[in-house]
């Protein structure tokens, strides 16, 4: 099928692919739910049903390669993991298909924009919380998503690089939550049963502490303990709410960049200059901020 | 010249001592028969002997020379081959393989392969493709595969368990024009068999076994006297049937039946039958192989469809559409092969006795044990089935005993028509005449017994008529006296040349 | 007669040994745990916060192994989890319909597909691994879809701020902290009664002879009358039904149905089944076993974790306990370290 | 006579049809493919793409069919192929062996892990649902530590900041756009070798028929003199090797080593095994079905996402064109429609 192509050459619908690495989670559905959003701005943009590698590398190169075969205007791709896509990207570059590597990065300079938060920073900023709730020092427990997971290494080397501003914060534990809430609870209520003293959960996503948060509720010692997450879901069930209730005392937006790569796709595909590394910041959720920020994000009744 | 030596062979399993100072020697060109009860410790001797059983207490010698046999392929390197009891072929191989299995080259050869098939089957009068699956084949020709099988290796005793359970008389003169070939060559045969009138015409000596001793021997075969041995008492009638006697009401009526064949799991196509069994009768069904026998019984009791045809049971319209409505009719049907239709073998006697009469044990939801457990104790004594216990592994009794577990599932059912196909096969003569006095008894309290059976005398003696199938259609019908062997047979081969 | 009497003694003897050997496996664990952690293992919250971790997939494996006993396999168990605990999750926070009406919903939803399930591999005749790893991805789409892949939490506040009462009683299906009375967790207790209920079935009546039946020689069972089609589409209708059960089960212990729950759930409730000596041949096990062989995986979870054993070890002590115990729980285990013959 | 003739003719045409049969589902896959998006489905490219993407699951599928031909089953091999990518990542990374050093060495580990999984379910023997599923938990959890649960790039760069000889060269291995020659995607060539390799190993040699033999008859083929330890060892050994084998085209494809690499591939395998015809209950099964179901399974996909089919149905469809093309793929399809009674 050939694009109809208008007078001046430029066409007047574009298609665009994008290529999600795991639609189940929370987040990554919320920025599929905020892509569509955005992207409604811009009627000549058509996006294709977005595509889900399910967590599978294998899976997702073969999804970016579909989309070269369709003949994409653009792709948008949020990798699984950043060396398996690199070839792949650099095919689609190589068939001139603007990139957009949305979240997590490749090991290749050959694509049009990269748009991404950054875990190291958010990880810092979640640690430098950590400081700021204990400072007298305590013990800290922490809820790592899965090992390998390139946002759980820097999540991790962010907040630990911050509470070494103060030695008396000691992390006493660190166990593999894999990004589940089910998971953490178990894990959790051990932790209550083998250390007296728990200070703060640190959960590499949000509802791994709200899972920390259930066990430690259903110990009676929910108020003792203080909780930060990652994530700051606008959704009934995420991190926002969660903070507004006091079940968490702080998590970190971690941004979708959904709005940004919308811009972006539409700026590339009428020829304008985008700037290649768009690292975005994050936003501290706490209880003051908590209900404008779930405004902000809510897209629930919007598409 | 002595060709095998056992001595003082013993073996015990969990429970049971199956054999205990057996001795047992075979010479050059010798058929030896063994002979015993249901349990007596035949096949477990022979067993040892082709190395199924890793250990065992005793000496083998072979040749003069002490043999270790402690695995199937040692035996096999002494010149060892054994047909065993049970069928033991691979269903999704072909004949070809089956025959070569443990014995191909590294890489198959499928030509010579397929010949030497060919010549073996060729042999034994089977007239079947060597890439042919086993399992399209029936159960007689499997029984004929594993002595193909047998006779393809380079034997010096060949042990034959039970070879002719499954045969019709025909296929049985090809085995023994067979192993008088082998003879001639001078293998040593030990052949086991209940049926002593086979004894007689193949054997050369007879040693019996009893409990797992050795009772004695004998070169003659003196009926009465071998019976004595075996059992250990002196026998009631072999066929206990008064005469005469079927004054009941008709309570089976069959009509035109037809019954579509399946070329693809070996089965016969039934044909336009028509038959009637009254209540206090016992009615045989003769035919060769393949002839359709068991395939009519099966369609009686709602497992293969019919696609013309009425059936009437008690004066009532009978469609069954599975064995459970049959059941719940009265019907029960004592299938061909124990182990495959009619046992769930890791499980207990009690669990297979009562399975299908389960509902009579019901106290509310739950199935009354008490109650299950007496009144399979009073069937499995009535039947004198030889178990450790009730809660005893079914798969661990002999042949003739799982045959009666089998029986005591059916009568427990207390059925009006009782179907039996191959009711003795594999049955000890003493627990033979228990089943034939069993059918009378059953006929005399007025239940309709049609039995299909591949020993013409059991038939003759025990029925008040017999019908004759063969490809399928009823080709006669004699009343009781009214027919020899050689009138039965002549209609079980009268083959019609043309058909649809 | 002497000979019968010593005889049938040792039988006795060794099918009792046979008994304690099935508890085994789980008595080395526990002897572990207490002296490793002796209190802080071997005490009630420590112990009901295991099990009642696993009872969702505890409950899983009672259904499981009713299919496993007919010879067939349930792999799509985790899934109608998954699509149960979301139906709780909705039926809650949309219609806030009282917990007491949502269980039978679930139930109903799960016993649905599990009948198709059943239907499948009966009439369809379809092999059920292949039968039910097609339900297994044809229900996490649909859980996925109505979900719109976004978890659906089950504290719903009411106007008041404060958990509607239909929320709040929801919390005794299994929020930690929350218990019947004051003091049973429902998680726990569930998968007690199941276990107890469907060891009744299979032990005493006739439908739990037939299910054993039909795995040990189908065609034996149906020509001894059993429904062998009625039988197997029953087995895949309760493994369902059970599924459905779990579902409030795994949704309270969270607090939300995630469009993800009950993912691979399907390997563990196999696994305790094996574990706890079904044969997936079919016609070989028992829910006794199956419990024993749930505990025996939370339980070792459970010690490896106080032990405070690296995720990464974990996963290799873990693979090596389950051999072991296994190995432990052979009832000819004596006869087999003295190199006996196979039986 | 007449009779004979004409039964033999329709076997004949029947078992023709039979193997026609075997691939109705997928030319009906290739149908939809060529009709919904023809030439942009049928061409070199995408099928190349497609079946590239899936290969080093249906190398394990080989595997994996040649271990539920003797009546076991294998559900460590994602865990194998993960530590064999592991192991060729960091060979290539830390000691820049060559290419074709690294496979025999990634096949040996294979191997010995497999050998392990044979030798449990003969000598100790345990069921082998047990065994590999102990064995993916311990592999998984090795892989996970050898690795520090960090993956491993197999891109290096020399010091002149381009890539060494040894990483160009292992980027043939499959890096989507490196082929062989220029022309030759290896991942699909060493699918296909493979898959004719197992192919006249089963169909030609006695070692493929004792594998027969052993799943379709284990007391049988005892009697007969197979050696059954010997060829279950054999098979599972076999399985590891392939999975070996296939671990440095999973590396090369995703030009890194995960540790998670490889995670329940072993379902794909098992799945492609089953499609194709393979019966978990053993002796039946061909390595020509079990390539055509790693057919099915790739195409599907390719075909959906070229379909842009929301992943949410995705899941949904799949599992229902599994159901139709294992229904249409029965050898009595036609008489099973006809609604023939039961054999
Ligand atoms: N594997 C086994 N485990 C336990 N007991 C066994 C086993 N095999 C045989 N037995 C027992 O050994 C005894 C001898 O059995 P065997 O099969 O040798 O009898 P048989 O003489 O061949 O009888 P039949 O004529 O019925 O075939 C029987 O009591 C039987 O129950
Ligand atoms: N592969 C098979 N699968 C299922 N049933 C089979 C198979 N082979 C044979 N049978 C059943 O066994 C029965 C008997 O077959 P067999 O070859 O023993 O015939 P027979 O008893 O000698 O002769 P008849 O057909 O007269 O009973 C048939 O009714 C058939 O249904
Ligand atoms: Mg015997
Ligand atoms: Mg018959």
């Amino acid at each position: 099928p050939t694009p109809s192509a208008s007078a001046g050459g430029a066409k007047d619908k574009f298609v665009v692919g994008y290529s999600q690495s795991n639609n189940a989670e929370p987040y990554r559905a919320q920025l599929n739910l905020q892509l569509k959003h955005f992207l409604k701005k811009y009627p000549d943009i058509e996006l294709l049903p977005i595509a889900d590698a399910k967590q599978s590398s294998a899976t997702q190169v073969s999804q970016v390669q579909n989309f070269i075969t369709q003949k994409v205007d653009a792709l948008i791709v949020s990798p699984t993991e950043p060396a398996p896509l690199t070839a792949a990207v650099e095919q689609a570059c190589a068939a001139k298909i603007p990139v957009i590597v949305l979240d997590r990065t490749v090991n290749t300079d050959c694509f049009t924009a990269f748009i991404g938060g950054d875990n190291v920073l958010i990880g810092k900023k979640a640690g430098e919380e950590a400081v700021k709730l204990l400072p007298d020092g305590g013990n800290v427990v922490e809820l790592r998503g899965i090992l390998s997971n390139q946002p759980q290494i820097d999540r991790d080397k962010g907040f630990r690089e911050a509470i070494a501003a103060n030695p008396k914060i000691k992390i006493i534990a660190d166990r593999e939550g894999k990004w589940l809430k089910e998971q953490a609870t178990p894990i959790m209520q051990q932790w209550l049963a083998q250390h007296p003293k728990i200070d703060l959960v640190y959960g590499h996503n949000d509802p791994m502490a709200l899972g920390a948060y259930l066990a430690a509720q259903a110990a009676g010692k929910a108020e003792q303990i203080k909780f930060i997450g990652i994530d700051g879901l606008a959704i009934p069930d995420g991190g926002i709410r969660a903070v507004q209730l006091g079940q968490l005392s702080s998590t970190f937006i971690y941004p979708t960049g959904a709005q940004e790569a919308a811009d972006t796709v539409n700026k590339i595909l009428h020829g304008r200059q985008v700037d290649k590394q768009q690292v975005l910041g994050t936003t501290q959720v706490s209880k003051d901020n908590a209900p404008e920020l779930y405004k902000q994000y809510d897209l629930s009744g919007q598409n | 010249m002595t060709v095998l030596e056992m001595r003082a062979i013993g073996k015990s399993f969990p429970g049971v001592r199956a054999l205990d100072g057996v001795n047992l020697t075979v010479g050059e060109g010798e058929v030896v028969a063994l002979l015993g009860e249901n349990g007596a410790g035949k096949s477990t001797l022979m067993n040892i002997l082709a190395g199924v059983f890793k250990d065992y207490e005793g000496e083998i010698e072979i040749a003069g020379e002490p043999a270790r046999v402690h695995s199937p392929k040692e035996a096999a390197r002494h010149g060892i081959a054994m047909i065993h009891q049970e069928l033991n072929l691979v269903p999704e191989l072909s004949i070809a393989d089956n025959i070569f299995l443990g014995r191909e080259r590294a890489i198959l050869d499928r030509k010579s392969m397929e010949a030497r098939t060919a010549e073996l089957l060729r042999g034994l009068g089977l007239d079947l493709s060597p890439r042919r699956l086993i399992k399209q084949c029936k159960i007689a020709e499997r029984q004929l595969i594993e002595v193909a099988k047998a006779l393809s290796q380079n034997v010096r005793v060949l042990v034959m368990d039970e070879p002719t359970s499954a045969l019709a008389d025909a296929e049985v003169q090809r085995l023994y024009g067979v192993i008088r070939d082998l003879t001639a060559r001078g293998v040593a045969v030990i052949y086991i068999s209940h049926r002593l009138e086979e004894l007689e015409e193949i054997a050369d000596r007879v040693v019996v076994l009893r409990d797992g001793r050795h009772i004695g021997e004998r070169s003659t075969v003196d009926r009465d006297e071998l019976i004595q041995m075996m059992v250990g008492r002196p026998l009631g009638e072999m066929f206990p049937r008064a005469n005469g006697g079927s004054e009941g009401d008709e309570l089976l009526r069959v009509e035109g039946l037809s019954v579509p064949g399946d070329p693809a799991v070996g089965r016969t196509a039934l044909r336009g039958i028509s038959l009637t069994v009254r209540a206090g009768e016992i009615v045989g069904v003769a035919g060769l192989m393949g002839a359709g026998r068991s395939e009519l019984l099966e369609s009686i009791f709602g497992v293969h469809r019919p696609s013309e045809g009425s059936i009437s049971l008690a004066g009532a319209p009978y469609r069954p559409k599975s064995p459970k409505q049959a059941i719940d009719r009265g019907v029960a049907l004592v299938a061909e092969d124990r182990k495959a239709q009619s046992l769930v073998l890791g499980n207990s006697v009690v669990f297979n006795a009562s399975l299908s009469s389960l509902g009579r044990y019901l106290r509310l939801w739950r199935v009354d044990r008490r109650r299950e457990s007496a009144a399979v104790e009073r069937q499995v004594r009535d039947l004198r089935v030889k178990t450790p216990g009730l809660r005893f592994t079914v798969g661990n009794l002999s042949g003739g005993n799982q045959q009666k577990v089998v029986l005591a599932k059916w009568l427990l059912t207390e059925p009006s028509l009782i179907l039996m196909d191959e009711p003795t096969r594999g049955i000890d003569v003493g627990a033979k005449a228990e089943i034939h006095a069993l059918m009378s008894e059953l006929a005399a309290s007025g239940k309709a017994v049609l039995v299909a059976s591949s020993e013409l005398p059991e038939l003759l003696a025990m029925c008040d008529r017999i019908l004759v199938l063969c490809e399928g259609r009823i080709t006669a019908e004699f009343p009781r006296g009214g027919a020899g062997q050689e009138a039965i047979l002549e209609a079980a081969m009268a083959r019609q040349q043309v058909t649809t | 007669m002497t000979l019968a009497t010593t005889e049938s003694r040792t039988r006795r003897t060794l099918s009792a040994l046979g008994a304690a050997q099935a508890y085994i496996g789980l008595v080395l664990i526990l002897a572990v745990g207490i002296a490793t952690k002796g209190e802080m293992f071997l005490n009630e919250t420590n112990l009901t916060n295991a099990v009642g971790a696993f009872a969702s997939r505890g409950i899983l494996a009672v259904g499981v192994t009713l299919v496993i006993l007919t010879g067939g396999i349930d792999l799509s168990v985790g899934s109608l989890l998954g699509i149960a605990s979301m139906t709780a999750a909705m039926m809650l926070s949309k219609y806030s319909l009282e917990p007491w009406q949502i269980v039978p919903i679930c139930m109903v939803v799960g016993a649905f597909f599990g009948f198709l399930n059943g239907a499948g591999t009966t009439w369809l005749r379809i092999q059920s691994f292949v039968m039910t790893l097609a339900m297994l991805s044809v229900v996490r789409g649909l859980d996925r879809q109505v979900s719109d892949n976004v978890s659906v939490g089950t504290q719903i506040a009411g106007p008041d701020g404060k958990l509607t009462p239909q929320a709040e009683a929801f919390q005794l299906f299994g929020t930690p902290g929350h218990n019947l009375f004051d003091r049973v967790y429902y998680p726990v207790l569930a998968f007690v009664v199941v276990c107890v209920v469907f060891h009744l079935i299979l032990a005493k009546t006739r439908f739990g002879r037939h299910v054993y039946a039909v795995g040990g020689n189908p065609t034996a069972a149906r020509l001894s009358g059993v429904n062998v089609t009625a039988v197997t589409i029953a087995v895949f209708t309760l493994s369902g039904l059970l599924a459905g059960f779990a579902g409030p089960i795994d949704a309270a212990y969270s607090a939300s149905a995630d469009p993800q729950a009950g993912q691979s759930y399907e390997l563990d409730a196999i696994a305790a089944a094996v574990i706890g000596g079904a044969s997936l041949a079919g016609g070989k096990g028992t829910i006794a076993g199956t419990f024993v062989g749930a505990l025996i995986l939370t339980l070792l979870d459970n010690v490896l974790g106080l032990n405070a054993v690296s995720d990464n070890w974990q996963l290799v002590i873990k693979g090596l306990i389950v051999v072991v115990a296994v190995v432990l729980q052979r009832p000819d285990l004596f006869k087999f370290l003295r190199g006996g013959s196979r039986s």
